[in-house]
């Protein structure tokens, strides 16, 4: 088994992760079209005023940054399955039905949020237009084909893991998974209390973000050390359960942070502000592990008189070195300097959460995901050792610097926001325009729209290599 | 019935001054904080020259600082100040512990014949 | 080989990872229990009989709320008064300001609002925050954007605005033109004075307070 | 000031809990971190007896 998943040839499972990375792939790229639209018209507000408004561009970014990632998520699973288990996937003919299914699902809902975006305000707008709740906009009808699709994927999931070799990483993504697609029905529904809206509706994005995604990346992370450099099972995945415990420790109760102010108790504060407090605890413990496995690994292999690096898949890795960076400074830095009730009372609904959000979803996830596809290209073509191209820097530089130069635009733009709306003029509609119309927020919308741009480029970049980098020549075969 | 207004229970407002150094301060805690567990581990694992040391402890030092700092432009009170210095205190412990941890489950299986899993 | 130590044993963590997480979730479902109880919306006997609700009764649309501190809560609370016009009315029933704000969230999801705006601090950040909105001393009698509808009170102002919105252009950054009706418009603004009488903690702090921005400190 | 006794309008077991300064944070954090003892113990005794 030992070079099994270097090669995703003969593996039916490894082949529809592969449909899954290149659908994946499709999205992110919408996404950042769509995040450019929506940056220029912080810039030119008159840019496609009544054809593609802020809203739509918005829905469609968001909207296309959760898919992409929940395909790329399903198609490393999808992946690794084969090398944990041992065994080929079970039920992978209604895995590549649900593929089709949820693909054209996404379309359809995609071209429907372009092309009608608005309805009135009735029963059948929720239904069928969208639902118009950030980031779980899709439309009733696409919520019950996504539970559809995510219980094949469960079942798929725990029908391999239960027949094959079940492994502590295997385990874990079984357990989380699980709770990853039960907590998606907690948005189903609709009520007139705002406040029960959103109380319910941050179960799912909170408990997904910071709970279920993040052990999932712990799970990836561990099967990548394990696969890339050939780290100690036992340690990874010793390591994989105090990150479990760590994870959900903090980041379930953590889910306070996100009531102080929508109309439940006050003792949210405290549960809130200490338990989100620690939440940046394991992403420095990952963070110290992904390195120390590497020098441990790479020393071990020097004592023998083996100076070569350990390091099989040069761009896979780094990205996940990226991942280990860039949760801890997105989600933990980012997240750790607004989670306090005391500074988020100011901060709360402004541009610092806008700053958050794209370095968190950026360093926790799309990071370890483009990883993850890189692994996948080396498998299909049978690389032993890969390397990095021109276009792989490029990419990768162009990328993170683009989403970091982003970051601090926006944190200097939330910062404007914070001083002057909030701080001084309390959130009021002359405050709020007092704050947009500040020199400093306008030019950090400059900036932003620029290092949008140089991402957008990044990505192109990154689309070119992921075709291409399997056939150059000179890896090791 | 009538509660006493008792204006110490008032949110104490935050100085518009505070606002940045309580998001620098607080964002170094973190930076400090991972200074400290970095050092502290790459000179354990022989990556870093043991002089490097001091200023591991040093980001401890900086990172207990900014703690103090933040909590006190945040108005925090008395209590919940000391409880911030029991968590450093903490801290101080913690890389030590994590890494006791990770040597020994290295030593343990570097010794064990590698045949079950790979 | 060296003596095992618990801190390096896989079964140790694997059981505490999934008690925390298992206890952690308990908890997190009492917790619950207990908001829901809290946030759980009122009646029109509570607003009759002066019970405090942190969601109260659609029928506060029939009162003056302002938003007033709290100096034993240490913050801004929305203060529910004397009865106030609605729409030419202070006497409307429970089961038709049920149905106003059923129709005034269900427009609110539909056309996207929070795709802009902040609720409740939640959304995107390219329009005002909505938490407050009709507290906002820019819709009242001597605001601005009433008298820029022409209207005479602060609901007709409200409804107005939100069905011509490119009539009255506030900023260069204008909302779009979302189709909605005068009925929808109703009832959307009933859902914003209803929002303003949320218990949010006191968020948004200072709101409305303080005249002038940067230069009026 | 915001990890201060209980104000809020409702009274509750965990607004009672909230009495003082991080009463109730430290209470739930104890609570969860007291068994990993009880786990300790169970997982050392399981470890000697395998020698």
């Amino acid at each position: 088994m030992a070079s099994n998943h270097l090669t995703g040839v003969g593996s039916e499972s490894k082949q529809l992760a592969t449909w899954y990375f290149t659908f994946a792939a499709i999205l992110f790229g919408a996404q950042l079209l769509f995040g450019l639209v929506a940056a220029i018209q912080y810039v030119m507000p008159g840019f496609l005023f009544e054809i593609v408004d802020f809203s739509v561009a918005r829905m469609i970014h968001i909207n296309a940054l959760v898919v992409w990632m929940v395909f790329a998520m399903f198609g490393a699973v999808y992946w690794l399955l084969p090398d944990e288990t041992g065994i080929e996937t079970v039920g992978i003919k209604i895995g590549k039905l649900l593929f089709w299914v949820f693909a054209g699902a996404i379309v359809v809902v995609v071209l429907v949020y372009l092309l009608v975006q608005v309805g009135p305000a009735t029963e059948s707008s929720i239904w069928l237009i969208h639902e118009g709740r950030e980031y779980i906009e899709a439309p009733r009808w696409a919520d019950f084909g996504i539970v559809v699709v995510a219980l094949g994927f469960v079942f798929n999931l725990f029908a391999t893991g239960m027949k094959g070799k079940q492994t502590g990483i295997v385990t874990v993504l079984m357990a989380d998974m699980l709770a990853f697609a039960g907590l998606y029905l907690t948005g189903m529904f609709f009520t007139d209390n705002i406040s029960v809206d959103q109380f319910w509706w941050w179960w799912v994005i909170h408990l997904w973000v910071e709970a279920t995604w993040e052990v999932y990346v712990g799970a990836i992370a561990a099967y990548g050390l394990i696969t890339m450099i050939g780290a100690h099972r036992k340690v990874v995945e010793m390591w994989l359960w105090i990150e479990v415990a760590m994870l959900f420790g903090s980041g379930i109760l953590g889910l306070g942070h996100h009531y102080f102010w929508i109309g439940t108790p006050e003792y949210w504060w405290e549960i809130g502000a200490l338990f989100s407090a620690l939440e940046p605890l394991p992403l420095v413990a990952m963070f110290i592990h992904v390195l120390y496995d590497w020098g441990k690994t790479q020393g071990a292999e020097e004592a023998k008189g083996n100076p070569a690096s350990v390091i099989n898949n040069k761009p896979a890795f780094t990205w996940f070195v990226l991942n280990a960076f860039g949760n801890f400074l997105g989600a933990g830095i980012w997240g750790f300097f607004h989670t306090l009730p005391q500074v988020n009372l100011y901060t709360h609904g402004t541009q610092f959460t806008s700053a958050h959000g794209h370095l968190a979803f950026f360093g926790a996830y799309a990071t370890i995901l483009i990883g993850m596809m890189y692994m996948a290209v080396q498998g299909t073509n049978g690389i032993k050792v890969m390397k990095s191209t021109k276009s792989t820097i490029a990419a990768t530089w162009m990328i993170a610097g683009g989403v970091m130069g982003m970051g601090i635009a926006l944190t200097i733009a939330g910062y404007v926001q914070v001083m002057v709306s909030r701080a001084q003029m309390g959130a009021t509609w002359a405050g709020y325009f007092d704050g947009q119309s500040g020199m400093w927020f306008a030019q950090a919308m400059d900036w932003r729209l620029f290092m949008g741009a140089v991402t957008m480029l990044g990505f192109v970049f990154l689309a070119k290599d992921l075709l291409s980098i399997g056939k150059a020549t000179h890896h090791e075969r | 019935m009538l509660a006493p207004i008792n204006e110490s229970v008032m949110i104490a407002e935050i100085a518009l001054d505070d606002f940045l150094p309580i998001f620098i301060s607080s964002s170094l805690v973190l930076v400090f904080g991972a200074v400290y567990a970095i050092v502290f581990t790459f000179v354990k694992v022989g990556a870093f020259k043991p002089w490097v040391m001091p200023f591991g402890y040093l980001g401890w030092v900086l990172t207990a600082y900014c703690l103090y700092l933040m909590g006190s432009l945040m108005h925090v009170g008395e209590f919940t100040q000391k409880a911030l210095i029991v968590t450093m205190i903490g801290y101080l412990f913690l890389p030590h512990a994590i890494y006791y941890m990770i040597d020994r489950v290295h030593e343990e299986n570097e010794h064990e014949v590698v045949s079950d899993n790979s | 080989m060296a003596k095992r130590s618990v801190w390096s044993d896989n079964r140790f963590w694997q059981r505490s990872a999934a008690w925390v997480t298992g206890f952690a979730s308990i908890l997190l479902i009492w917790l619950t229990f207990d908001t829901s109880a809290q946030i759980s919306m009122g009646t029109d006997a509570d607003l009759q009989n002066g019970v405090t609700k942190r969601v109260p009764a659609p029928t506060v649309i029939n009162y003056k709320i302002t938003y007033e501190m709290d100096t034993v809560r240490g913050h801004e609370v929305p203060v529910i008064g004397e009865k106030e016009m609605f729409f030419g009315r202070d006497d409307w029933s429970e089961e038709e300001a049920a149905e106003l704000l059923h129709l005034g969230k269900l427009g609110s999801q539909s056309k996207n609002c929070m795709n802009c705006h902040t609720l409740l601090g939640n959304g995107a950040y390219y329009a005002p925050d909505l938490t407050k909105a009709w507290l906002d001393p820019a819709w009242g009698p001597e605001g601005s954007l009433q008298s820029m509808t022409g209207k005479s009170s602060k609901e007709e102002a409200m409804a107005e605005f939100l069905q011509h919105p490119s009539q009255y252009p506030t900023h260069a950054r204008m909302m779009p033109d979302l189709g909605i009706t005068a009925e929808e418009a109703q009832g959307l603004v009933a859902f914003l004075k209803h929002m303003s009488s949320i218990d949010t903690n006191g968020f948004p702090r200072n709101f409305g307070k303080i005249k002038g921005a940067v230069h009026g400190k | 000031m915001m990890f201060e006794p209980f104000v809020d309008v409702v009274p509750s077991f965990f607004g009672w809990l909230n009495q003082g300064p991080l009463t109730l944070t430290i209470f739930l954090h104890t609570v969860i971190i007291l068994p990993m003892f009880w786990i300790y113990k169970q997982e050392k005794a399981r470890i000697e007896r395998e020698g």
